[in-house]
């Protein structure tokens, strides 16, 4: 049983990153493009928190980013909910592809 | 003398035009400004050949500088040498012809005449500037009032051909600017200043690139082949005054600029590139004149003979020698007048006969006996007429050009005697045409010219009979500034 | 040696009234403008015989050699040190007897235009324009420095443009007035590169000067001429040939004479004055002026001159034999005799007796003056009766017009060469020249003598005898006196100019050249001469057929000579066909469709790539999201692999 | 105690003034017109306090601090604000959520006031966020049109995804220096691997704000879509306000790599001309056209960061100032235009001059002003930055800039062209603009002339730095 080292983290919230930015890609409802990309933004908290504890132990400034972002992610997803429920009052969906209307 | 007022009087006319109610009072304006203009510029000229004659030994005289940005080293520097006041003499005749010519301009006469005057306070600014920043900004102020003058009033595919001179003119002040920067960069206290850059010495390098920059972005506004396109488009869809300033002022700024800024300030590139302006410049005079064989509009007709008669002032300057380079500045004063007139006239006949075509017109000169009469003299002084302004230029060139024994220059300068042949072809046709033979149906009890078209033609032809018999004054006032050009150029080894 | 500045008035006064009738004419001076433009012309000559007087007689001479003096002279424009066009005046012998010639020649046309153009529209113009010429002409004869003489050369052209096409709504007169300027012009062209290189070479453009360095043996700018060579050919020679090309185009030398006699579209006393007296001679006037280059300096350039004037006055003669228009015979005679002058020049050398063909030449041109401008004016008044210029229209007139007749036949006979007239003794020291110079020319020159006695005849004949002419409706007589005058005084001039001893008074060098008068050389001239008379006579007295029978017999020549030798066909080819169809159009198509079409395929091509690249914007988020990345990417690559 | 006060004046008044319009929201309300006035008068006071009683320093250790330049920046944006509350008048009127928009909008502007004088990256983060949330908001104001709200989700969906990638570099910045400050972090750059990588993720976040291709894409759909005087703030202040920290951010933090970020702002700068002018050129929608002709301007910007001088800094602040009076003066025409008849086509446009003189002259100065042409202060503008930039000797830059000049006039004398030469049966008919639009209209042409031709206003300006 061993312990888990920087590497580790750092793997596991790369692969958080880019799965959030493929499901930001791929997804087609609006809300789950919202979730993926807090996903993204945890990869980061985790990144933060790792760089603290493994690198920079004595200074805390990656876990007050990680605590910032965290409120930041929830303020920026309540306006995008909030948003998303004005599209939805207009085009009766939350399907992006409905939401393509200005383009070239 | 103070240059400041050749800023100040158009300035002061356009806002005047702008807080005049009607048209009448908007013309009258114009008029007044633009004969305090000429009154301006006569009392430049005396007051500087007063100076000259006291031996006066400064080349830029009147000489006034007022802080303008100096965090830039940039100043509002101005002053004038014999060249400058040539042309500021050339705009202003040019200017009060174009204010008298468009005398019956319906539509908008308020922002017609407001253009015009801005366009010659461009011009003015352009001559007397010796701050190559605020020499651009003079520069740049021109264009757009051609821009829309010409696809406001003016007529045929009149929006393409705005559109191509903005850009074509616009693309030249472009590579003028990178030149300037160039220029501007490569000396250790970076300056615009035009006499403090005429001292220190270029490094060769940076000639090397921008001397072709400035002088084939100032060519674009001299119709340097092969970049004249917008010369036959944007004159022959210009209203006529538009034309008349289009080619008798802005065409001038792009020579002014050759010879002033790219030649004087970076003689070496001058040197190096010389035989290519030279090729360019012989084959814009054959091949405009050839050109100009084939037209059948009277106005394309003039238009592509400004490309030729321009090619003389490129050719002049692109063979280094102090007559050539003087024949070059007289060909630019000539040429203003003369195709300002020759735009003038055709204005007139085209009031009447609502035609431009030379093939459907014939016998004019039995119903408008002045305007043809005008006519012929400009077509003769087009061609070269002793005793009219473009014999005196060309023979000038010619001279100059001739002092060169190798064979480029030689073929060049023969090539260029032989188009006065050709010209001759193309005018004679032209007028034969128009003014002679029988008279075609429909013209009979056409009219003679009004009392403004009289005085504006009488305006311009004073100018170039002035300039056609008595040259020795234009040659005092140029020969000495262009002496000075040719000292920079034999410092060069 | 007096104050001469007063000859500028000579000049100045046709100028004056050029202007003055030109600006106010046509609203002032309606009908006196013909007064004013005599008046004033006929101080000019009085003045110009005063100077010629003085010249002459008085302060001219110094030492035994006639003086090149310069009483007037400043400059003009000035291009270098000592390179500068001025304005002067020159006083030479030919000089002065040209002054005497032009205003003597032009107020007899002022005369005699006041009857002739009476009543014509434009008759203020008529004068302004005959103003014009006379000072410009004035002003080329006294030139002290060649460019002034280029200056004053175009002047004459362009008046000589505008009279030819004084009838401006006539399509014929508007054709020739183009083409005589077109063609000078080109000749121009060649003077004016032949005086670049010889102020090149001399360094000067004033006469003397130049004259003076080209011709002193040791001088380094004649040197440097005949050292620099192109094909072979030295600079100077060059120089000269071009000058004299310019030469050639005005006075109408072989191949650039065709202008000639389509300016006959002219008014007649314009013919009379401009291309028969005064400006056609020009060009042999502008070789005499250089004459001292050419003869020391550049001997192959002079035998040139003489070829082209023995091979012009040939096939000019030859044409006119064939030509029915009057004033067209008149023309080619014009040439043909001008022919005379140019080999005269060619054939004479420089100082002494071998100067003879230069006051040979010049004193043909006086006396040519003369009886061809009275043939003119009376072919005018022919004309001016018959309105018509062709023979068949003609015939048996001396009954209506004696004095015309008379002076006429004077005229003829003098210019056939028989004695005592005036064209005898000139052309009798022509031939002698030729004789003692060069055979070839000689004979070339008899047999054109012959021919030029035939074709006057023939005009001469077919005019007043020959048919009766149709004379319908009465006739107004004559004409006036002013109509009358000019004729009487000129027929004086041809009859009697003759026996002016010229040799005293103008030679190559300005010394006396005494020209001694041999019965037993020009008995043969004389001969042959009359040999023409006759043979016109005999075919052309009454009306009969001979004539075309022998037309017939030889047709091709015939026809050859009657369309002018195809030359201007051939020149019609050059300019339409090449000129025009070679190079212009391709200059206008090349303008039109590469240079201009570059300039728009450009826009063309920006517009079109905007439209390619327009897929990019493609509205959906989550590809805009997928380019940022592809962004992030490309840049991390480029930065942390390529760039560092 | 006083000068915590002081120092953070600027930011203080724009939270007093939020609070007052949230407590007048709360209160039984007052007319649109009157609330407008009270709101004009208010910015304007904001804007003139801040010229006074400035004073400079840092806060919080580091995390805050201001300048004179910094302090000047605010002021531009203020007046920014100021006029944005004039000329769109007649729009702001209508909507019903007036004070509102107004909170947002200051909130937006508060957040930019934090972002200019942030000294550490979570600060940054934190007034970027500020910055950009409340716009997204602002951008779905048209509650009723479609496009408003769709333009909302792509902004609010891209910034955070840019937002998200942002935190990523910095979340590698701080792995790999140990510090988000940025006074300690130029010490820490070595300019290894790792850090250019989170350097990259941090350009492009500041690449996305300013738009710079190829991060721009949403620019012009949301531009489209919002309403125009959301549209508006956004070209002009926040681009502004990017523009300011994302210079000093470059110069101050990352100075020492400059040789790599020169390359990379080169690279990008003439991408963003070339693509900005090619879209541009085919816009039919005024908005849009507008919006790319910005993506435009801002690649001339970024000639003039490159240069990484004082001379850079100043001619980028003046260049703001100008693009502030220009575009704004742009959009607020085509507002008070499409307000009255709701055209937003160039075509529309045609022969505009017959029956609004005033609104087609200013919108020429307007036009021209951003095209660069003498005398209209954008000539200066975009000259200077030229100047700049070309410090570095690189023609090739330069002259592919000065080029690009050309293609842009091409477009904007398209739409003079329109207004002033082409005939038109049915023009828009003469539009009666709000007094306060017309007032906000002169400031602006006045603004346009003045600030060129009196040198002095550059001059103070680099007298800052």
């Amino acid at each position: 049983m061993m312990e888990p080292g920087l590497y580790h983290i750092l793997f596991i919230s790369t692969a958080l990153f880019f799965i959030g930015v493929y499901g930001f890609f791929t997804r087609r409802n609006l809300v789950t493009m919202l979730m993926s990309i807090e996903l993204v933004l945890n990869s980061v908290n985790l990144n933060f928190i790792a760089f603290n504890k493994y690198l920079w132990p004595n200074r805390l400034d990656g876990v007050f980013f990680t605590i910032f972002i965290i409120a930041i992610a929830a303020a920026e997803a309540a306006t995008a909910i909030a948003i998303i429920i004005n599209l939805y009052r207009s085009h009766r969906s939350i399907d992006v592809e409905n939401a393509e209307e200005m383009k070239y | 003398m103070n240059l400041l007022l050749l800023i100040l009087v158009p300035l002061l006319t356009a806002t005047a035009i702008l807080l005049m109610r009607n048209a009448s009072q908007v013309k009258w304006v114009a008029l007044t400004g633009a004969t305090a203009q000429l009154i301006l510029a006569f009392v430049l000229f005396f007051a500087f050949r007063k100076e000259q004659a006291a031996g006066n030994p400064l080349q830029m005289l009147f000489q006034q500088q007022y802080n303008w940005f100096p965090s830039w080293h940039i100043s509002f520097h101005l002053g004038v040498d014999g060249i400058s006041v040539a042309m500021i003499l050339l705009t202003a005749f040019v200017v009060i012809a174009g204010v008298l010519v468009s005398w019956n301009v319906a539509r908008m006469t308020k922002e017609f005449y407001f253009l015009l005057i801005l366009l010659s306070l461009g011009a003015y600014g352009f001559f007397i500037s010796l701050d190559l920043f605020v020499l651009f900004f003079f520069l740049e102020i021109a264009v757009i009032p051609k821009y829309l003058l010409i696809g406001i009033w003016g007529n045929g595919k009149k929006e393409y051909s705005a559109n191509k001179l903005a850009l074509m003119l616009m693309g030249g002040s472009a590579l003028v600017l990178v030149g300037l920067l160039g220029v501007y960069f490569s000396t250790p206290e970076h300056t615009f200043d035009l006499l403090k850059l005429s001292d220190i010495q270029i490094p060769p390098e940076v000639q090397k690139i921008c001397f072709p920059l400035l002088f084939v972005g100032f060519g674009v506004f001299t119709a340097i082949f092969p970049l004249h396109t917008w010369v036959p488009d944007g004159h022959s869809s210009a209203p006529t005054a538009g034309s008349m300033f289009l080619a008798g002022i802005s065409m001038k700024l792009g020579g002014y600029g050759c010879l002033r800024v790219a030649v004087f300030l970076m003689p070496q590139g001058a040197k190096e590139y010389s035989t290519i302006i030279i090729v360019l410049s012989t084959i814009a005079i054959l091949y405009g004149a050839f050109a100009t064989m084939m037209q059948k509009d009277l106005k394309y007709m003039n238009a592509y003979s400004s490309v030729s008669h321009c090619g003389f002032v490129l050719l002049g300057i692109g063979m280094l020698t102090k007559v050539s380079m003087t024949g070059a500045v007289m060909q630019m004063v000539s040429h203003g007048l003369m195709t300002a007139l020759f735009f003038a006239v055709i204005g007139m006949i085209y009031e009447r006969t609502h035609t431009r075509q030379v093939n459907e017109m014939g016998g004019l000169l039995k119903v408008m006996p002045f305007i043809i009469t005008i006519l012929f003299i400009v077509g003769l002084c087009s061609l070269g007429l002793p005793g009219l302004s473009g014999f005196v230029a060309e023979m000038t060139v010619f001279m100059g050009s001739w002092q060169h024994p190798d064979p480029l220059h030689r073929i060049a300068t023969i090539a260029a005697c032989l188009s006065i042949v050709v010209t001759a072809v193309y005018i004679l046709r032209a007028i034969g045409q128009t003014a002679m033979g029988p008279i075609k149906a429909g013209y009979e009890n056409l009219s003679d010219a009004t009392w403004n078209e009289k005085l504006a033609a009488i305006i311009l032809v004073i100018g170039i009979v002035a300039i056609g018999t008595a040259p020795f004054w234009l040659n005092d006032l140029v020969s000495p500034a262009s002496q000075l050009i040719l000292e920079k150029i034999q410092l060069v080894q | 040696m007096p104050n001469l500045t007063y000859i500028a008035l000579i000049p100045l006064l046709p100028l004056a009234g050029f202007l003055l009738l030109g600006i106010f004419g046509r609203n002032y001076f309606k009908t006196t403008s013909g007064i004013i433009g005599t008046t004033l012309l006929l101080i000019a000559t009085v003045l110009a015989i005063y100077t010629a007087y003085g010249y002459f007689f008085e302060y001219g001479k110094v030492a035994g050699v006639y003086q090149k003096l310069v009483p007037l002279h400043y400059t003009w424009l000035e291009f270098s040190k000592g390179v500068s066009i001025d304005m002067g005046i020159i006083l030479d012998p030919i000089s002065v007897m040209m002054l005497v010639v032009v205003t003597f020649v032009s107020l007899m046309v002022h005369i005699y235009s006041l009857v002739y153009m009476k009543g014509e529209e434009r008759f203020p113009t008529y004068y302004a324009f005959l103003g014009l010429f006379t000072f410009s002409m004035l002003g080329l004869v006294v030139s002290s420095n060649i460019f002034q003489m280029y200056i004053f050369w175009e002047l004459v052209g362009v008046s000589s443009f505008l009279l030819i096409g004084y009838y401006y709504d006539r399509p014929s007169a508007v054709a020739a007035c183009k083409k005589a300027f077109i063609v000078t012009r080109f000749a121009d062209a060649g003077f004016l590169i032949g005086i670049l290189i010889l102020s090149f070479y001399s360094g000067t453009l004033d006469f003397n000067t130049l004259i003076q360095k080209l011709t002193s043996p040791d001088s380094v700018e004649l040197k440097n001429a005949v050292a620099a060579s192109f094909l072979g050919v030295s600079a100077l020679t060059w120089g000269l040939v071009l000058v004299f090309i310019g030469g050639a185009g005005k006075s109408a030398m072989f191949p650039l004479h065709i202008w000639l006699p389509d300016a006959m579209e002219g008014p007649t006393p314009v013919s009379a004055l401009i291309h028969a007296a005064t400006m056609v001679v020009a060009g042999v006037f502008l070789v005499a002026r250089l004459f001292p280059v050419f003869a020391i300096s550049a001997p192959e350039a002079l035998n040139l001159v003489g070829y082209v004037g023995a091979i012009s006055a040939l096939i000019a003669a030859v044409i006119a034999c064939t030509q029915t228009d009057i004033k067209r015979v008149l023309a080619y005679s014009t040439m043909s005799q001008i022919g005379f002058m140019m080999f005269a020049l060619g054939v004479s050398g420089h100082g002494g007796e071998n100067g003879l063909g230069y006051t040979a030449s010049m004193f043909h041109l006086f006396t040519h003056a003369m009886f061809k401008a009275l043939l003119f004016l009376g072919a005018g008044s022919v004309i001016h009766f018959i309105h018509s210029n062709e023979m068949k229209d003609m015939g048996g007139l001396r009954k209506y017009l004696p004095i015309t007749h008379i002076t006429f036949l004077i005229a003829c006979l003098a210019i056939a060469g028989v004695p005592p007239f005036a064209g005898f003794f000139s052309k009798e020291e022509i031939l002698l020249a030729a004789y003692q110079h060069n055979s070839i020319i000689y004979y070339v020159a008899l047999f054109t003598s012959g021919l030029t006695a035939f074709y006057m005849f023939r005009l001469y004949f077919s005019i007043f005898w020959n048919k009766k002419a149709d004379i319908h409706g009465e006739h107004h007589g004559e004409g006036g006196f002013a109509l009358l005058m000019p004729l009487i005084l000129l027929a004086v001039g041809a009859a009697a100019a003759g026996f002016i001893p010229f040799g005293n008074f103008v030679s190559s060098d300005g010394t006396k050249l005494e020209s001694a008068f041999h019965l037993q050389f020009s008995i043969l001239p004389v001969a042959i001469g009359l040999i023409g008379i006759f043979t016109a006579m005999w075919l052309y007295k009454k009306k009969n057929d001979k004539p075309d029978k022998i037309a017939a017999s030889l047709s091709g020549l015939y026809k050859a000579a009657y369309r002018k030798f195809y030359i201007d066909e051939l020149y019609t080819f050059i300019t339409k066909k090449i000129l025009f169809n070679l190079i212009g159009r391709p200059a206008a198509w090349f303008d039109k469709n590469i240079v201009d079409g570059l300039v728009n395929a450009t826009g063309k091509a920006t517009q079109t790539i905007s439209e390619k690249i327009k897929g990019m914007q493609s509205g959906k988020v989550q590809q805009y999201a997928i380019y940022f990345l592809i962004g992030v990417i490309a840049l991390a690559v480029l930065f942390i692999y390529v760039w560092k | 105690m006083n000068e915590f006060l002081m120092i953070m004046k600027s930011e203080w008044l724009i939270t007093a003034i939020i609070f007052l319009l949230l407590l007048i929201k709360l209160g039984k309300g007052m007319k649109n017109g009157s609330l407008l006035l009270l709101v004009q008068v208010l910015l304007l006071l904001n804007f003139i306090t801040g010229f006074f009683f400035n004073k400079e320093g840092s806060l919080f250790d580091g995390m805050y601090h201001t300048s004179s330049v910094i302090i000047f920046q605010k002021n531009i944006l203020s007046l920014g604000v100021y006029l944005i509350s004039l000329l769109f008048a007649d729009w702001l009127k209508k909507s019903e959520h007036l004070p509102e928009f107004f909170i947002l909008l200051l909130s937006a502007l508060l957040g930019m006031f934090f972002m200019i004088s942030s000294g550490n990256l979570l600060m940054f983060f934190l007034s970027l966020e500020l910055a950009t949330i409340p716009v997204a908001a602002m951008a779905n104001f048209d509650l009723g049109k479609k496009i408003s709200s769709e333009a909302a989700m792509k902004m609010i969906l891209s910034s955070a995804f840019s937002s998200g990638i942002l935190l990523f570099g910095i979340s590698l910045v701080y792995g790999a220096t140990g510090t988000i400050s940025f006074v300690t972090l130029p010490t820490q750059l070595n300019g290894s691997t790792l850090q250019i990588l989170a350097f990259v993720f941090l350009f492009a976040a500041f690449a996305f704000k300013l738009s710079i291709v190829p991060f721009h894409l949403w620019t012009a759909d949301v531009y489209e879509g919002a309403p125009m005087a959301t549209t508006a703030f956004l070209s002009v202040i926040s681009k502004g306000s990017i523009a300011f920290i994302f210079m000093s951010a470059l110069y101050k933090v990352f100075g020492s790599m400059n040789e790599i970020w020169y390359n990379m702002v080169m690279i990008l700068s003439i991408a963003t001309m070339i693509i900005g002018n090619l879209f541009a050129l085919r816009q039919q929608n005024i908005k849009r056209f507008l919006a790319f002709s910005s993506i435009a301007q801002v690649g001339f910007i970024l000639v003039g960061i490159s240069s990484s001088s004082t001379e850079g800094v100043s001619s980028v602040v003046y260049f703001v100032l100008i693009y502030v009076f220009s575009n704004l003066a742009a959009f607020a025409v085509a507002a008070s235009i499409s307000s009255q008849t709701g055209k937003e086509k160039v075509d529309d446009y045609k022969g505009l001059y017959k029956t609004n003189p005033f609104l087609s002259w200013v919108l020429a100065l307007a036009l021209f002003s951003l095209a660069g042409i003498p005398p209209t202060a954008g000539f200066f503008g975009k000259l200077f930055l030229l100047t700049a930039g070309a410090s570095k000797a690189n023609y090739m830059f330069i002259t592919v800039a000065a080029l690009n000049m050309i293609v842009s006039l091409y477009y904007y004398l398209r739409v003079i062209r329109a207004v002033f030469m082409d005939k038109n049966e049915q023009p828009i008919e003469k539009i009666n603009t709000d007094p306060a639009t017309k007032l906000g209209l002169v400031i602006c042409g006045a603004g346009i002339v003045l600030t060129g031709l009196l040198s002095w206003i550059y001059d103070y300006i680099q007298s800052l730095n």
